[in-house]
């Protein structure tokens, strides 16, 4: 038994790691939270360079037919580094049309999506909560899709949807006239939602169980991305708090906030298999991927949640601030517990897959 | 144990509320004036009808009466129920003013304090510094006697209102020889004074409610000193008590409360309305425990200081802070995780400032992060932990680190 | 407005609680759990002797005529010191009696019950968790009582039963043949409860909203008690963390302790207001009682509840041992949350009371 | 990441399933011996077939084999599925045997490790006192050599099964002059040694699972000392290693929440299946994510080990205490809201003590009680905490207080 990345994952993941530390540091971060967003296009040129947008797409196709895992890999250290790029619905794009796209779809979108010529995401969610596939009403018919999708990632721009249709099946569609891409505000400037409308788009539907592949898949990332960002925002509140000192002694020598900070740890720390073994569940063991997923996300995003709040008030009133790093780790945690559904949503679908 | 207010305060909340239906809003001419202009008119006026701050002694603006905590309950829900501009700015009336009537010159109470009860004159409260939040004594922020002028130098954080006060009162260091609490003095500074420079801080929900305030060889008359040179540690404390109650106050837990509850009925789960989960049923229903309690811990510390026996209330009053602090930031999570996706996007400018307005999904996202804020403000919650840990439980306090 | 106690409830409560600390210390409640409860008679004598067993009871028929609030008093004292005496089926049975007993009932029962002559306790419970009128399933028929009722306080030896009967009516009932009580072991040894079975049983109905005024008492008391009991609990702690040295100094020294200690108090102290307005209510407020009380009896047996454990973890693991003072409050708190039903069946009854 | 075990490795589980299979139960005339004797003799089989301890060398009974964690993995899923009676005392053979090996001489070895392992000689552990449970420095019994001799004085606390054990295996203080961990020498005691009294310790859920052992002038010989003098401290600090990860161990917990899932879909909430309603679901699920992820941390800290790479997860070693503790409190909890009314009867005397048994409603009120006792065993959370802080954060020690 061996649960533990192997040296080709590690090395992935020190490679983005390296990226992100050089390239994105959180005045990088900051500048695009205040408005002044060229670097996404640099930073998502970079990772288009270590080939990430088709790193689950078959090799056949210009991808590097990678797993799960290494996607949420890739997303922990985008969510460490809170990196303002649009990974996550292209990500889910490319790993659906990888699994489930006839092989006339592959033929058509793969390079694209690979070389990063072609940037894609996912419409999944309407207004009302409804996240999960049974709840979706998009209609599909005749080859067209009619129905408007809300937090919708990086949908600006974007040349490909791939959109949640009733009765929980998706469909591909090519942004254009018939796809209106509606302005809103997020609060994780890091990752901008839309809303987007689709009037009687021409459509191509994705076989087989696509759907829930896509939550699965999305489950796992988002608990990796969550992940690496309350692991960083830990680390970086306890350096914080050995260099500020009050009553004349760093911070970081009271025992109250030590142990509040050690509970952090302890709350955070452990989970990290989870999104782990999602990862591999998810290309190893099928039967298990679903509850898998939801259970890491559910059960991660709660504890990182908690766990970025914890730590604004570890800093006291600085944390609070706009300035301060904080706020943008909250944040991206923030969208990784609700984007998808809250984290009671998702215990709720594991109690259903477990039968309770 | 008697709930009613009696029939000698019952007269009290008669006339207060006459006093209101017959001066608010205002008429003709004056109904065109500015909402500040306004509200200092009005206050003008109630001040006369001995209705506002009626402990101030006469000859500064107020009525001279006896202080009685049960009068200015009864006296404040009817205000608040009426609707009228009665607050000025909190820092001017609740911390300053009782600040000059018990340690200011017979001529800085006549100068400042009717003004500052009518809001003619605006106050801003400058203690913390960036590296002195719970830890004032450790303020760096000083000021020199040059000739009969103070020459101010450092910064001031977590200023609320720095961007529309008219003064500040704030603590400097003047004996830089003397170690944490000892030589700092409680100084007053005109806003408009130049070498004074104020930026408005952006809080992460979006708003700007506080501020950071820089001085730069800002000159002030030397008169303009509370209490005795080196002092100002002792003129502050009466200051801070009144904050933290402030702070504990529940009208505004009870008002997000009762959002809430709406918003349970008004939200949809599983295809009925939320509120009949039993889930949600059940944190409701304790986060109602919570806040009933806390509204009779503070009954009970009104009836307590109303005679005197303020130290039998004492873990009470310690632990309101953190109590209420609990409170809000449990209403507003449980209010975001009944409407999930509003947490998704930010909340629009008007909904990210402090202080209570409709409660929009938006709202309740910005409640949801500034809870936090309520954590840090006023003490942070381990430094309130302490003090009800030695005063409450008579614990040994922390032991101190080697010197350095 | 004046929210404090009269001087001649301060009066009360001072009597008994010292009277509590002379006659009942910790050695005391250690010998009834070890099986020795000569105590116990004596202890209920000495209440007797201060007339509490008439409390409630109007003055015309030997009692003082005071209110709940009073009773409640009592209770925070008595679970103060863990004191292990049959006060709360009595005093719950005598103030059923004061309010809805008949002029013959209360000229039959009350100069007993005032005096200390008859004991009297309240059978609610049966099987399955059913505490609430709605719930019971004893049969009152012909003026005889069938059914069988569990979780009955001091029921061994008491002469007379305050019995809930189906649709939620009261029934008085004389000890004797048809009424047996059967041997049970309950966790908290201070306060024995027993299964009572009715075997049509000559009983007398009680008219009137009894059962209300019994189940609002009763979650008084029990909140009372309970707030007694873990405030004592938390001072008892500091006081032995003080004494207690390791690594060199007291552990109360250490700020990690001194928070969580803290912490209990900012969770405890400020809920006394509720159950002090609950008794208040009862009787000045009757709109408002049940809610008041369910709200007390929910919101503070499950801090208390939470104060033990976190008490005896404080304590290392002398905290639990049965030598060690902590568990027989730990029990005492216990049997405050679950008698007469756990939180979440209050919360639910505060809820249903709010129209919610 | 490969979840599979490997031919290797499976090869060596049909080698353990068919041992087994072929040992156990035993037959004939050894079924009548008692369950203590038809233990150690079915250990003695499993040394001899290599299957137990493997890693100990072949003259003190084991096998010789090279460490590797997931053959004892394997080995352990096979022994407890089978149910055979491999486990011997814990003590001795996880705390002691390890010691003895890294520490013992060889006439130590030699005399007590195989019979160690067969449970033939029964150990307990004689560490905490009265005045030291986390701060084990601060122990006062002591040992005075008296010619060949050592005389012991003093008590020991939280002593497992030493009412059952041949010996103890202690920390006594033989160089009083010295403070705290110097001074301290690792001494191994027959309990059945004049002046040696145990006293089992009623737990507050009615079960007496630990003991105080008293010395009053207890003889034992000089070479009866593991370690040089003065060096018990360092020799017993890899048995310390060993009692953390045995409690962090997920079996325990998995075997609960099983029951607690039964439990949840026995009993009826508002007239169905409790597991039917949305709250116990929500809580379920919550449950079901720690204990997922401790497992999943357990399986991470095994491949580290394997491959030598501990310090990747040193943040995992350090919370599985506090985390399967909190794991435990939580599944108790829950369980004890299911069945609230069995929390008002005292368990009976064959569900108080610990251990895994039949989950019937007085096991759970008993389980309510003594996961509490799990936060104190083997070092209290917060020194947990503070390991924690320092080790994974880099936090800096606590201050010393002033020298008295």
């Amino acid at each position: 038994m061996d649960f533990s990345l192997s040296e080709e994952q590690e090395l992935l993941q020190s490679t983005v790691r390296s990226f992100v530390e050089r390239e994105c540091d959180p005045r990088t971060a900051h500048a695009v939270f205040d408005g002044e967003r060229t670097a996404v296009a640099s930073l998502w040129a970079g990772l288009v360079d270590m080939g990430l947008p088709g790193l689950s797409l078959p090799e056949a196709h210009g991808g590097s037919g990678r797993e799960l895992l290494d996607l949420a890999l890739v997303a922990e250290e985008l969510g460490r580094g809170a990196v303002p790029v649009p990974f996550l619905g292209h990500a889910l794009a490319a790993l659906v049309l990888a699994r489930h796209g006839s092989e006339a779809q592959q033929a058509t979108w793969s390079p694209g999506l690979a070389s990063g010529g072609v940037r894609a995401t996912v419409a999944l969610a309407e207004n009302g909560g409804c996240w999960l596939p049974g709840e979706w009403g998009a209609e599909l018919e005749d080859g067209r899709v009619t129905g408007r999708k809300t937090f919708v990632p990086e949908a600006d721009g974007a040349d490909l949807f791939v959109v949640g249709c009733r009765g929980g099946g998706l469909a591909l569609v090519e942004g254009g006239s018939s796809v209106r891409v509606e302005e809103g505000s997020t609060l994780d400037r890091g990752r901008p939602l839309y809303s987007v409308v689709f009037e009687a788009a021409p459509a191509e539907v994705v076989e087989g169980a696509a759907a829930v592949t896509l939550i699965d898949a999305a489950s796992t990332l988002l608990a990796a991305d969550a992940f690496g960002a309350a692991h960083r925002l830990i680390r970086a509140t306890a350096a914080y708090l050995q260099t500020r000192e009050q009553f004349g002694r760093p911070l970081a020598t009271f025992q109250g906030l030590k142990h509040q900070l050690a509970n952090m740890v302890a709350e955070l720390d452990p989970s990290r298999g989870l999104w782990w073994y999602a990862g591999h569940a998810f290309d190893h063991a099928p039967a298990e991927a679903s509850r898998a997923a939801a259970l890491a996300k559910a059960h991660i995003t709660e504890r990182a949640q908690q766990v970025a709040r914890d730590c604004v008030e570890a800093h006291g009133g600085i944390g609070f601030t706009w300035e301060c790093d904080v706020q943008i780790w909250f944040k991206r945690v923030m969208f990784d517990r609700l984007w998808l559904g809250a984290p009671d949503a998702h215990r709720e679908r594991y109690a259903a897959l477990e039968g309770w | 144990m008697n709930l009613r207010f009696g029939e000698e305060y019952e007269k009290l909340r008669e006339s207060v509320r006459a006093f209101c239906t017959e001066s608010w809003p205002l008429q003709g001419g004056e109904a065109e004036l500015g909402e500040r202009e306004q509200g200092i008119l009005w206050r003008k006026r109630a001040l006369e009808a001995g209705i506002l701050y009626r402990t101030v002694p006469s000859e500064y603006g107020g009525a001279g009466a006896e202080p009685d905590v049960m009068a200015e309950t009864v006296i404040r829900q009817e205000l608040d129920r009426a609707g009228v501009p009665h607050r000025a700015s909190v820092q001017g009336t609740h911390m300053l003013v009782p600040t000059l009537l018990e340690c200011g010159t017979e001529e800085q109470r006549r100068e400042y304090i009717e003004r500052t009860l009518t809001g003619e004159l605006l106050w801003c409260q400058g203690y913390s510094e960036p590296g002195a939040g719970s830890d004032l004594a450790s303020l760096q922020s000083r000021a020199e006697l040059d000739g009969d002028e103070w020459v101010l130098n450092g910064q001031k954080i977590w200023t609320s209102n720095a961007d529309v006060a008219d003064m500040m009162f704030g603590l400097f260091r003047t004996e830089p020889e003397q170690p944490r609490h000892g030589g700092i003095s409680y100084l007053l500074v005109p806003m408009s004074a130049p070498g004074l420079d104020v930026r408005p801080l952006k809080m992460m929900q979006g708003g700007r409610d506080f501020c950071e305030v820089f001085f730069d060889g800002v000159r002030i008359p030397a008169r303009n000193i509370v209490g005795a040179r080196g002092d100002g540690w002792q003129v502050s404390r009466s200051t801070l008590k009144h904050e933290r109650m402030l702070i504990g106050d529940t009208h505004a837990s009870r008002t997000s409360f009762d959002a809430l509850v709406a918003l349970a009925r008004e939200v949809r789960k599983d295809g009925r309305p939320a509120i009949a989960d039993s889930g949600v049923r059940q944190r409701l229903a304790s986060v109602a425990g919570y806040l009933a309690a806390q509204e009779w811990a503070v009954a009970r510390m009104l009836t307590a200081m109303h005679q005197n026996r303020d130290m039998e209330v004492i873990s009470e009053l310690l632990t309101t802070k953190l109590s209420s602090t609990n409170l809000q930031q449990q209403i507003a999570k449980l209010a975001l995780d009944l409407i999930p996706d509003a947490g998704l996007r930010e909340p629009a400018p008007d909904e990210a400032m402090m202080g209570i307005r409709a409660f929009t999904p938006g709202r309740w996202v910005s409640q949801y992060m500034f809870t936090l804020a309520q954590s840090i403000a006023g003490g942070t919650s381990n430094v309130q932990r302490n003090l009800i840990g030695e005063r409450v439980l008579g614990l040994p306090r922390d032991p101190r680190p080697p010197a350095a």
